[in-house]
C-alpha cells in the first residue's frame, strides 16, 4: 500500500495545521509519512497544499498520484483533481452546490453547516475533513482525537473533536489499509534536522536574517536556546550575521549561520574573510530558486557554483550538499568537525523541499557522535603565532583570553605567522600555500557519493542534494522494471570525489545528469572535475521539485 | 602591561599616535590584563592601532568591526572588548552596525577615530567630512550635509556618548578608561588631524575650536546633552556628553547571564539528546 | 488617473490597503501623472505596494529601495520618485541607506509601512518592535530597544519628518502629499496594524493612543520637535513632527541642476574625445 | 635599445611624482614608456618603487633588469642593487658615507647637501636624480624642465629647476640612446583608459566606494563630471553603489560601477537582481591579492571564478578580462553596447599591475566608436510588457516617464511579461528560458583570443588577461631563439569562445596555462568549457606581476 492525500486552501486556511495532524496521526498508526508543503508568498489567500504520502514499506519522497483531495476550498479540487487516480476521492468542505459536477461520484461533501451549527465554531472544517479521510483509509479516529490536544487550545478543542467524529461518520471505509509494524521514529524536516545537527555538535552560537527556507532553522534553535545554552540572534543584516559568526567562532565558540541565495550574497565578503583568518564557520545555504527574491517560496538547487566560487580570493572550503533529514543531521555534525579541524568555512547545500518536507526515519543516533575542537592549548607554547607555518598548513588555535602573556592576532590583510600585516612576497607565498594545503588535506575527508541501483548500470544519472528521495524511488522503480539503471548522488561535492563518478562512468553507456537548475551546474563541476562529459542531462527549474514519477517518465521517454 | 610597537604605518604627525597612546593609559589605569582585552578593528589607518599594542586582535573587514566585537563580547563575557576604526569604517561602511548596536547596548566600547576623512584610500569625504569641503574625489567640495555621530548616538538612545581629542591625551585616556567601565555601548568620537589629508581640520582648527564641559555640566541631562550635541564649528564641547544607564544586554539575555562565559561550557552531544522528543 | 489593482497578495483587515489608498489620493490630490511617478520598493508586504498602483515600478531587493530611488531621481529629475517599503526594509536591513538618505537630501519621498513586525516572514522582530514584545522568534520577547526612526531622523537633520496612521486615510493623504511636495528628503512613518503578525500594535491599539498635532503646532521649531519625537506609549503624536528648508542635492550638483534630466542627453562619442589631452 | 630605470623611496617622499616627470620626459622626447608601480598600503615611509622601461621600439611591460636605479633612500639601492646588469649605475641622493661601499664604481652618489643649499628646498633631490639619470642617456635636459612646470607649483619650479641642472652635470653620459621617430601617443594607465571608455560610450552614472586599485577610475570621472557630464556618486557602501547604478541604468542611463573584490563581494546580491531584472550594468572589477583585505596594493587574478559565478541564481552575464590600456578602452566601449543589447551586467575584469602602469600606445580611434542602446520606444506600443517574450529573449525596453501611459514595471521577484510578481511554474519555466536564451544569443558577439606565436606551436601558453604584455613579449623573445611556442591570451572570458583553444590544442604538444593565480582558474575554466586539460601550470601569486623575464625562465626550466 502507499497512498497520497493532498490537503489545500489558501493561507490562511490551516493547511498546515491540518497536514501536520493528520501526517502525524498516521506517524503514530505506525506508518511511514512523507509530507511534503507547496505554498507561496503571501500570508493569507492564494492557493497552499500539503502532500501527505503514507505506506507500510519505507518511502523517501513525495509522489504525484492523488488517492485523496482535501479541498478547504473550491479551488484545490481544481487545480489537483487531474491528478487524482482511479480509485479516489475528493473531500469537499463548501457548499455542495457550488461543486464541479465533473467530479461525480469522486465527491464527498461535508455537512458543514451542521456541524459549524454543533460546535458553534467555523474554523473546524478542517478537522472533520481529516476525519472523514482516516475513514476512507478504515482507520482508527482515537489517534487523531489524541493529535488533537497536541495542536489546540482548551477552547476550541472540543468543538475540533466533535468536528472530527462528524466528519468521520460522513464516509465509509473504502481503501484498504494494512497497519504496519510498530517501529521507533520520529518526524522530522531537514532544518529541523540540521538545528538538531547543530545542537548536537555543541553549536553555541547562531546568528540569522529571516529569510525563506531558511527560517525555521533560526526558529527552531531559538526556541531551544534557554534550555540548549545556545546564543540565537537575529542581526540587522546578513553582513552582521556572518561576521558575528566569525566573531563568536574566534571567540572560541562553534558558530552557524543560515540563510537562503539572497541573503547569502550578502555574506560573501564575510566567507571570505573566515578564509583569510582560517576562521572555522559553518554557513547554511538553504537554496529558492533565482535570481534576486526569486520565488521566495520554492525550490531550486541554483548555488552549487555560486557558493564553490563564493567570497573574492582563493582559499580552501568544504561543500557539502544535504539529501535528506538523516544525512543532514549527521553532516551537520560533521561539518563542524571539519571547520575546526581544517580551520575552513564549511557549507550546507540545502533547498525548500528538503528544508520543509518532514518524513518518519529512526531517531539519531547520539552515541555514535564525538566533537573534535582540535583546540591546541594543551601544548606548552612559548610565542603563540595564530598563523604559524606548519606541515599541514593547519595552526594551532587557542582561545583568546585564556593563556596569561599570550595574545590572538586574527588579520584579514595578508599577515606574518603572528598575524601582522606584511607585503612581503615570500611571506605572501608561504601563506597561500598554507592556505591551500589544507584544501589538499581537506580531501581526505571526502565521502564517495552514494550509490543506487544495478551493479554495472548501462545507464548512470548523477545528482546532488535533495533529488536524493525522488531519484532513489525512480531508478528502484526502473531496476524493478529491469532496466540496467543507477544513480551516484552526492553529498559531498566541493572538493568533488571522484572515484566511484570515474569508476562507474567507465562502464557506463550514457551518463545523465539530473539536476533541479536550468544550467546542469553538477555537470559542470564534474566536467571540470572529472572530465567527465554528462550525456544528456533532464533539469526542471519551474519551482517544483522533481516527483519520482517525472523522474520516470522523462527517463523513459529522452534516456532510453 | 600593555605594550607598544615602535613601528606603525602611520605619517609623522598623524592623531593616531595620540589614541594608541590614550588607549594604552586607559587599559593601564584600569588594571586590565593584556590577555583579557580584545580589539575589534575593521580596515583604514585607524583600524591598524590594535596591530600596534599588546592585546588579543580581530582585524577584520572595513566596516564590520562592530558585529564582530559584539559576537566575541557575547561568547566570552569575561572579556574586555572594544571596537575600534575610522570615521569611514564606522559612520560610512559600517553605519548599519552602529546604529543598531546603539539599540542592542552590549557593553563594548566603541572608539572611533575620526578623522573627517579616509586616510588610507587618500583622501576621499567620509560621512562626516564638512560641506563643501574639497577632497581627493570631491573636487568641486563635498554636497551632503556631515554626519553628527554625537546627535545621532544620543538620539539613537545611547547610554554614554563622548568625544575627545587625539591631541589631549589626559584627557582622552580619561575618556576612553571611563567607557570601558561603562555598562554598555559607549562611543567615544575621537577628534584627530590627519595631516596627510585633511588640511582643513589640523591640529590647530581642532585646538582652536574645542572646549571643555564644564565641571558642573550633568552629563544625566538629556535636553542639556542635545544641545551640546548640536554644537559644532566655531566651538566644540569635548568630555562625556551623554551618560545614563540603560538595561546592558548581557543582563538581559539569559543565555549569557545566566551562565558562565560561554567559551567554558562543555560540549557534550548527550545533552541535545533530549529534544529529540519534540519529533516523537 | 491612478488606478488600483483588485487583488492584492494581503490579508484581510491589514493596514496596507489604508497606505495604498491613501497614496492614490495623495498622487491625484497634486495631479501628477502615472507615468512620471516611479515607486522603488524593497521585499516585503508593504514593498508590494506599487504592484497594486499604475505607477513606474523598481521593486528591487529587500532593504535596497532607497539607492535605486536615488539614482532614479538624479538620472531623471523630472519624475517623482518615491520609496516605499516596510520597516524591516527600511530600518533594518537597509538602515545604512536610511542614514545616508538623509545627509543627502534628494528630493525623494520615503514612505514607512511600519507595522513593528516583519511581516512577509512571518512575524519576527522588526526594529520598530517594542522592548519584550513576545515574536515568532523572540519567544521571550525583544531584548533590544527599539529604534525611533522620528528622532534618528530629526537627529541625522532631516527637513521633512512626519508620521501618520494607516488608519486615518484623511490625515495619511494629506502627509504624503506634502511630503511629496516637500523639496528635498521627506519621511512618512505610518503606524499600520498587522493583524496577523503583530497582536499587540492593533488598529486599536495605536487608534488609542494617536493624536493629532495641534494647528499651533510649528513643525520648525526644532526643541519642540525633538521632544515630540520622543513622545511614545500612551500618547503617539501624529501630523508633520519636523519641518524645514535645508538645501536640496539635485540644487547643489551642478551635474543635475545645470543640465536638462540626464537621460534626456544626447550621446556621441566625440564629445570625449577632448579628455585625450590629458594624457598627451 | 631598451632600457629600465627603477626610483624608489618611502611613501611620501615622491616617488610617483618624480616617476612620472622621468617617464612623461622621456615619452615627449619620443620613446616607447612603460612605468610600472610597486607600492605599500600606506601613505608614509615603507618601501614604493616605480620602474620606468623605455625603448625606440614597441614595448608591452615592464622588466627586470635594471639599468639605473634611483635610490630616494638607501635602502632602494639594497633592496634592487642585484638586478642591475652588467653596465649600470646607482643615483644616490643620500650622503655618501652612508652608502655600502660594495657598490663600487656603479654608485654616483650626488651632491644633495650643496643643492639643498642652494635651492633652500629639501625635497628636489628627486629632480636632481631624474636630471643625473638623463645624462647618463645622454638626453637632453629641456625637455625635463619643461615636464617640472607640469608639475610643480610656481613657488617650488626654480628650485626644482635649478636641482635638475645641478644633477645633470653631477654625472656624464654613459648609455647610447638613439632617439626614436616620433609617433603621436598618449601615455595612459589601464584605469584612465577604461574612464576614458566610459567617457565615449556615454556613461552618465559612475558610482563608486573607494578602493585601491579601482579608485583611480571613479577619481578621473570625478575630475570631468562637469565638463562630461557625467554624475559621479561616491556612495556610503557598495551595496548603495550597485543598486544605484541599477536605478539609473533602470531611469535609462548608461551606468557603471567599479570596486576590487572586497568591494564586489557586496554587490553580488545586485548583480543577481542585475540578472533578474534584466538591467544593463558595466561592473568593472579591479583584482588584488585576497581573500580579504589582503594586499591591498598589488596585484592577482583572483577573482575570474567568483566573478563568472557571482550572485545567487542562474542568468546570463558577459566577462571580459582587459588586456592593455588600448583593450581597456575598446572593451569599456563594447561592454555598454553589449550589457544594453541584451539587457545583461557585462564585467570588465582588471588588476592592479593594469590599473596602474601607464604606457605610450597610438591615441584612441573615436571615429569608429558606436554607441548602440537598443530601446525601442520609437516602435508603437500597445501595452508595454517589460518582459516580454520574444524570440531572442530580449524584451522591448523603455525609458519610464517618456511615454504617457506607459509604464515600466520592474521586479526582483519572479514575474510575468509585464513585471507582475508571479507563483506560476509555467510563467517561471518561459522566463528562465528567456534569460538563458540571451545568454545563448550573446555568445555570437563572443571575439576569439589574441593569439601571438609560431604558427604551429609545441608548447601553447594560455593566458588571460593584464598578463598579455609580460607573455607577449616572452613569446617574442622565446620565437627569436626558435622555440615554436605560442600563446592564447583571452580577453572575452565567460562565456569562453574556444574555437581557437581546440584548433591549436589539436596539434600542441603541451598546453600551459599561465595565470597570476594560486589554482589555476583558467585552466579550471577551460577543462570545463572547452574539455581541456593543461599539461603544465604556470603560477604566480605572490602579488608583483609576472615578469617577461621571469616568464622565459621558467618556461625553460619547467616546460622546455
Ligand atoms: C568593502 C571595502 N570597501 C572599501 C575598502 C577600501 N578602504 C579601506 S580603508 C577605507 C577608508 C578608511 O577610512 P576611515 O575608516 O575613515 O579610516 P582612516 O584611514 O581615515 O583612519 C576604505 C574605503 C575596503 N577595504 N573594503
Ligand atoms: C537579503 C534578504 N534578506 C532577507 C530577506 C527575507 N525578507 C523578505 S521580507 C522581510 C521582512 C519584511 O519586513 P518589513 O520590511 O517590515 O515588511 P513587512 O512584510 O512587514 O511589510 C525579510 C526579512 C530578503 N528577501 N532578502
Ligand atoms: S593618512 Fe592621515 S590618518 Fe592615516 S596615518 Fe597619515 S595622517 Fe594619519
Ligand atoms: S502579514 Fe501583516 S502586514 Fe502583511 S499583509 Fe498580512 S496583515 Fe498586512
Ligand atoms: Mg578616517
Ligand atoms: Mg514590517
Amino acid at each position: 500500500m502507499d497512498y497520497n492525500i493532498l490537503l489545500g486552501g489558501a493561507a490562511g486556511q490551516g493547511v498546515e495545521t491540518m497536514g501536520h495532524i493528520l501526517a502525524k496521526t498516521l506517524k503514530k498508526l505506525g506508518f511511514y509519512v512523507f509530507l511534503h508543503r507547496d505554498y507561496m508568498s503571501r500570508i493569507r489567500g492564494g492557493h497552499n497544499f500539503v502532500q501527505i504520502r503514507f505506506s507500510n514499506q519505507p518511502i523517501f519522497a513525495h509522489a504525484d498520484d492523488l488517492t485523496v483531495i482535501i479541498a478547504l476550498n473550491l479551488e484545490t479540487a481544481s487545480l489537483h483533481y487531474a491528478r487524482l487516480v482511479e480509485q479516489s476521492r475528493i473531500i469537499a468542505v463548501e457548499d455542495g452546490d457550488k461543486i464541479n459536477t465533473g467530479y461525480g461520484s469522486k465527491i464527498i461533501t461535508l455537512p458543514i453547516k451542521q456541524i459549524v451549527q454543533k460546535t458553534g465554531n467555523r474554523r473546524v472544517s478542517g478537522t472533520a475533513a481529516v476525519a472523514c479521510a482516516l475513514r476512507l483509509f478504515n482507520m482508527p479516529l482515537a489517534p487523531l482525537l489524541e493529535q488533537l490536544k497536541d495542536f489546540f487550545s482548551e477552547e476550541v478543542l472540543l468543538a475540533n473533536k466533535t468536528a472530527a467524529e462528524e466528519g468521520y461518520t460522513a464516509a465509509q471505509p473504502l481503501f484498504a489499509s494494512n497497519l504496519p509494524n510498530p517501529w521507533e521514529n520520529i518526524f522530522i524536516n531537514g532544518n529541523e534536522a540540521i538545528a538538531m545537527g547543530a545542537l548536537a555538535a555543541g553549536c553555541r552560537f547562531y546568528a540569522g536574517y529571516p529569510m525563506t527556507p531558511s527560517t525555521s532553522i533560526i526558529t527552531y534553535l531559538s526556541k531551544k536556546s534557554r534550555q540548549a545554552t545556545i546564543l540565537v540572534e537575529q542581526a540587522e543584516d546578513e553582513i552582521a550575521v556572518i561576521n558575528m559568526a566569525l566573531g563568536a567562532s574566534f571567540a572560541g565558540l562553534r558558530a552557524m549561520v543560515g540563510s537562503s541565495g539572497g541573503g547569502f550574497s550578502l555574506m560573501v565578503e564575510g566567507v571570505s574573510l573566515a578564509g583569510m583568518t582560517e576562521t572555522p564557520v559553518v554557513i547554511v545555504v538553504s537554496q529558492r530558486p533565482g535570481p534576486a527574491t526569486g520565488f521566495p517560496t520554492r525550490t531550486e538547487q541554483g548555488e552549487l557554483g555560486f557558493v564553490i566560487h563564493s567570497g573574492h580570493g582563493e582559499f580552501p572550503r568544504m561543500v557539502i550538499a544535504l539529501r535528506h533529514p538523516e544525512d543532514a543531521f549527521c553532516q551537520t555534525v560533521r561539518a563542524f568537525n571539519i571547520a575546526e579541524k581544517y580551520q575552513v568555512p564549511v557549507f550546507l547545500l540545502t533547498d525548500q523541499y528538503l528544508a520543509d518536507y518532514t518524513m518518519t526515519i529512526k531517531p539519531f543516533d547520539f552515541s555514535s557522535i564525538s566533537i573534535d575542537r582540535h583546540f591546541s592549548y594543551d601544548a606548552p607554547i612559548e610565542q603563540y603565532l595564530r598563523y604559524k607555518l606548519t606541515e599541514s598548513g593547519i595552526s594551532p588555535r587557542i582561545i583568546p583570553g585564556k593563556i596569561p602573556g599570550q595574545l590572538v592576532y586574527l588579520d584579514s590583510d595578508e599577515h606574518d605567522e603572528a598575524g601582522h600585516i606584511t607585503e612581503s612576497a615570500a611571506v605572501r607565498k608561504a601563506m597561500v600555500d598554507k592556505r591551500l594545503k589544507k584544501g589538499e588535506a581537506l580531501r581526505s575527508e571526502l565521502v564517495e557519493p552514494e550509490y543506487i541501483g544495478s551493479e554495472n548500470p548501462e545507464v548512470l544519472l548523477i545528482a546532488w542534494g535533495s533529488t536524493y528521495g525522488p531519484v532513489k524511488e525512480s531508478v528502484l522503480l526502473l531496476n524493478a522494471r529491469s532496466l540496467p539503471l543507477g544513480a551516484l548522488i552526492f553529498g559531498d561535492i566541493w572538493p568533488l570525489p571522484t572515484k566511484e563518478l570515474v569508476r562507474l562512468a567507465q562502464n557506463a553507456r550514457k551518463i545523465v545528469n539530473l539536476e533541479q537548475n536550468a544550467t546542469g551546474q553538477l555537470a559542470a563541476l564534474v566536467r571540470q572535475q572529472a572530465m567527465i562529459t554528462c550525456h544528456h542531462s533532464l533539469l526542471k527549474y519551474d519551482g517544483r521539485q522533481w516527483s519520482k514519477d517525472e523522474i520516470v517518465d522523462r527517463i523513459m521517454k529522452e534516456v532510453w | 602591561m600593555f605594550v607598544l610597537s615602535n613601528e606603525t604605518a602611520w605619517c609623522p604627525g598623524c592623531g593616531n599616535f595620540g589614541i594608541l597612546e590614550s588607549l594604552k593609559n586607559a587599559l593601564e589605569s584600569l588594571n586590565l590584563e593584556p590577555h583579557r582585552v580584545v580589539i575589534s578593528s575593521g580596515i583604514g589607518q585607524a583600524a591598524k592601532t590594535p596591530h600596534y599594542i599588546s592585546v588579543n586582535m580581530f582585524n577584520g573587514l572595513h566596516g564590520r568591526s562592530i558585529p564582530a566585537g559584539i559576537a566575541i563580547k557575547l561568547a566570552n563575557k569575561a572579556l574586555t572588548v572594544i571596537v575600534e576604526s575610522g570615521d569611514g569604517c564606522s559612520y560610512g561602511e559600517g553605519g548599519n552596525h552602529f546604529i543598531h548596536a546603539i539599540r542592542r547596548n552590549l557593553d563594548i566600547t566603541h572608539i572611533v577615530h575620526n578623522n573627517q576623512i579616509y586616510g588610507l584610500t587618500k583622501g576621499q569625504a567620509s560621512p562626516t567630512t564638512a560641506r563643501m569641503q574639497k577632497t581627493e574625489l570631491q573636487f568641486d567640495g563635498v554636497l551632503i550635509q556631515p554626519m553628527n555621530p554625537i546627535s545621532l548616538a544620543i538620539g539613537m538612545g545611547a547610554g554614554f556618548v563622548a568625544r575627545s581629542f587625539s591631541g589631549d591625551k589626559t584627557h582622552l585616556s580619561a575618556v576612553i578608561a571611563q567607557a570601558i567601565s561603562f555598562k554598555g555601548y559607549a562611543l567615544v568620537d575621537i577628534l584627530q588631524p590627519c595631516p596627510s589629508f585633511n588640511r582643513i581640520n589640523t591640529f590647530k582648527w581642532y585646538k582652536d575650536r574645542i572646549y571643555y564641559l564644564s565641571e558642573d555640566y550633568d552629563p544625566s541631562d538629556i535636553l542639556q546633552a542635545r544641545a551640546k550635541a548640536e554644537e559644532w564649528g566655531e566651538r566644540i564641547p569635548i568630555g562625556i556628553i551623554y551618560r545614563s544607564e540603560k538595561p546592558e544586554y548581557i543582563s538581559e539575555n539569559p543565555v549569557v547571564r545566566d551562565n558562565p562565559p560561554l567559551v567554558d561550557l562543555p560540549l557534550s552531544p548527550a545533552h541535545a539528546q533530549k529534544f529529540m522528543d519534540d519529533f516523537r
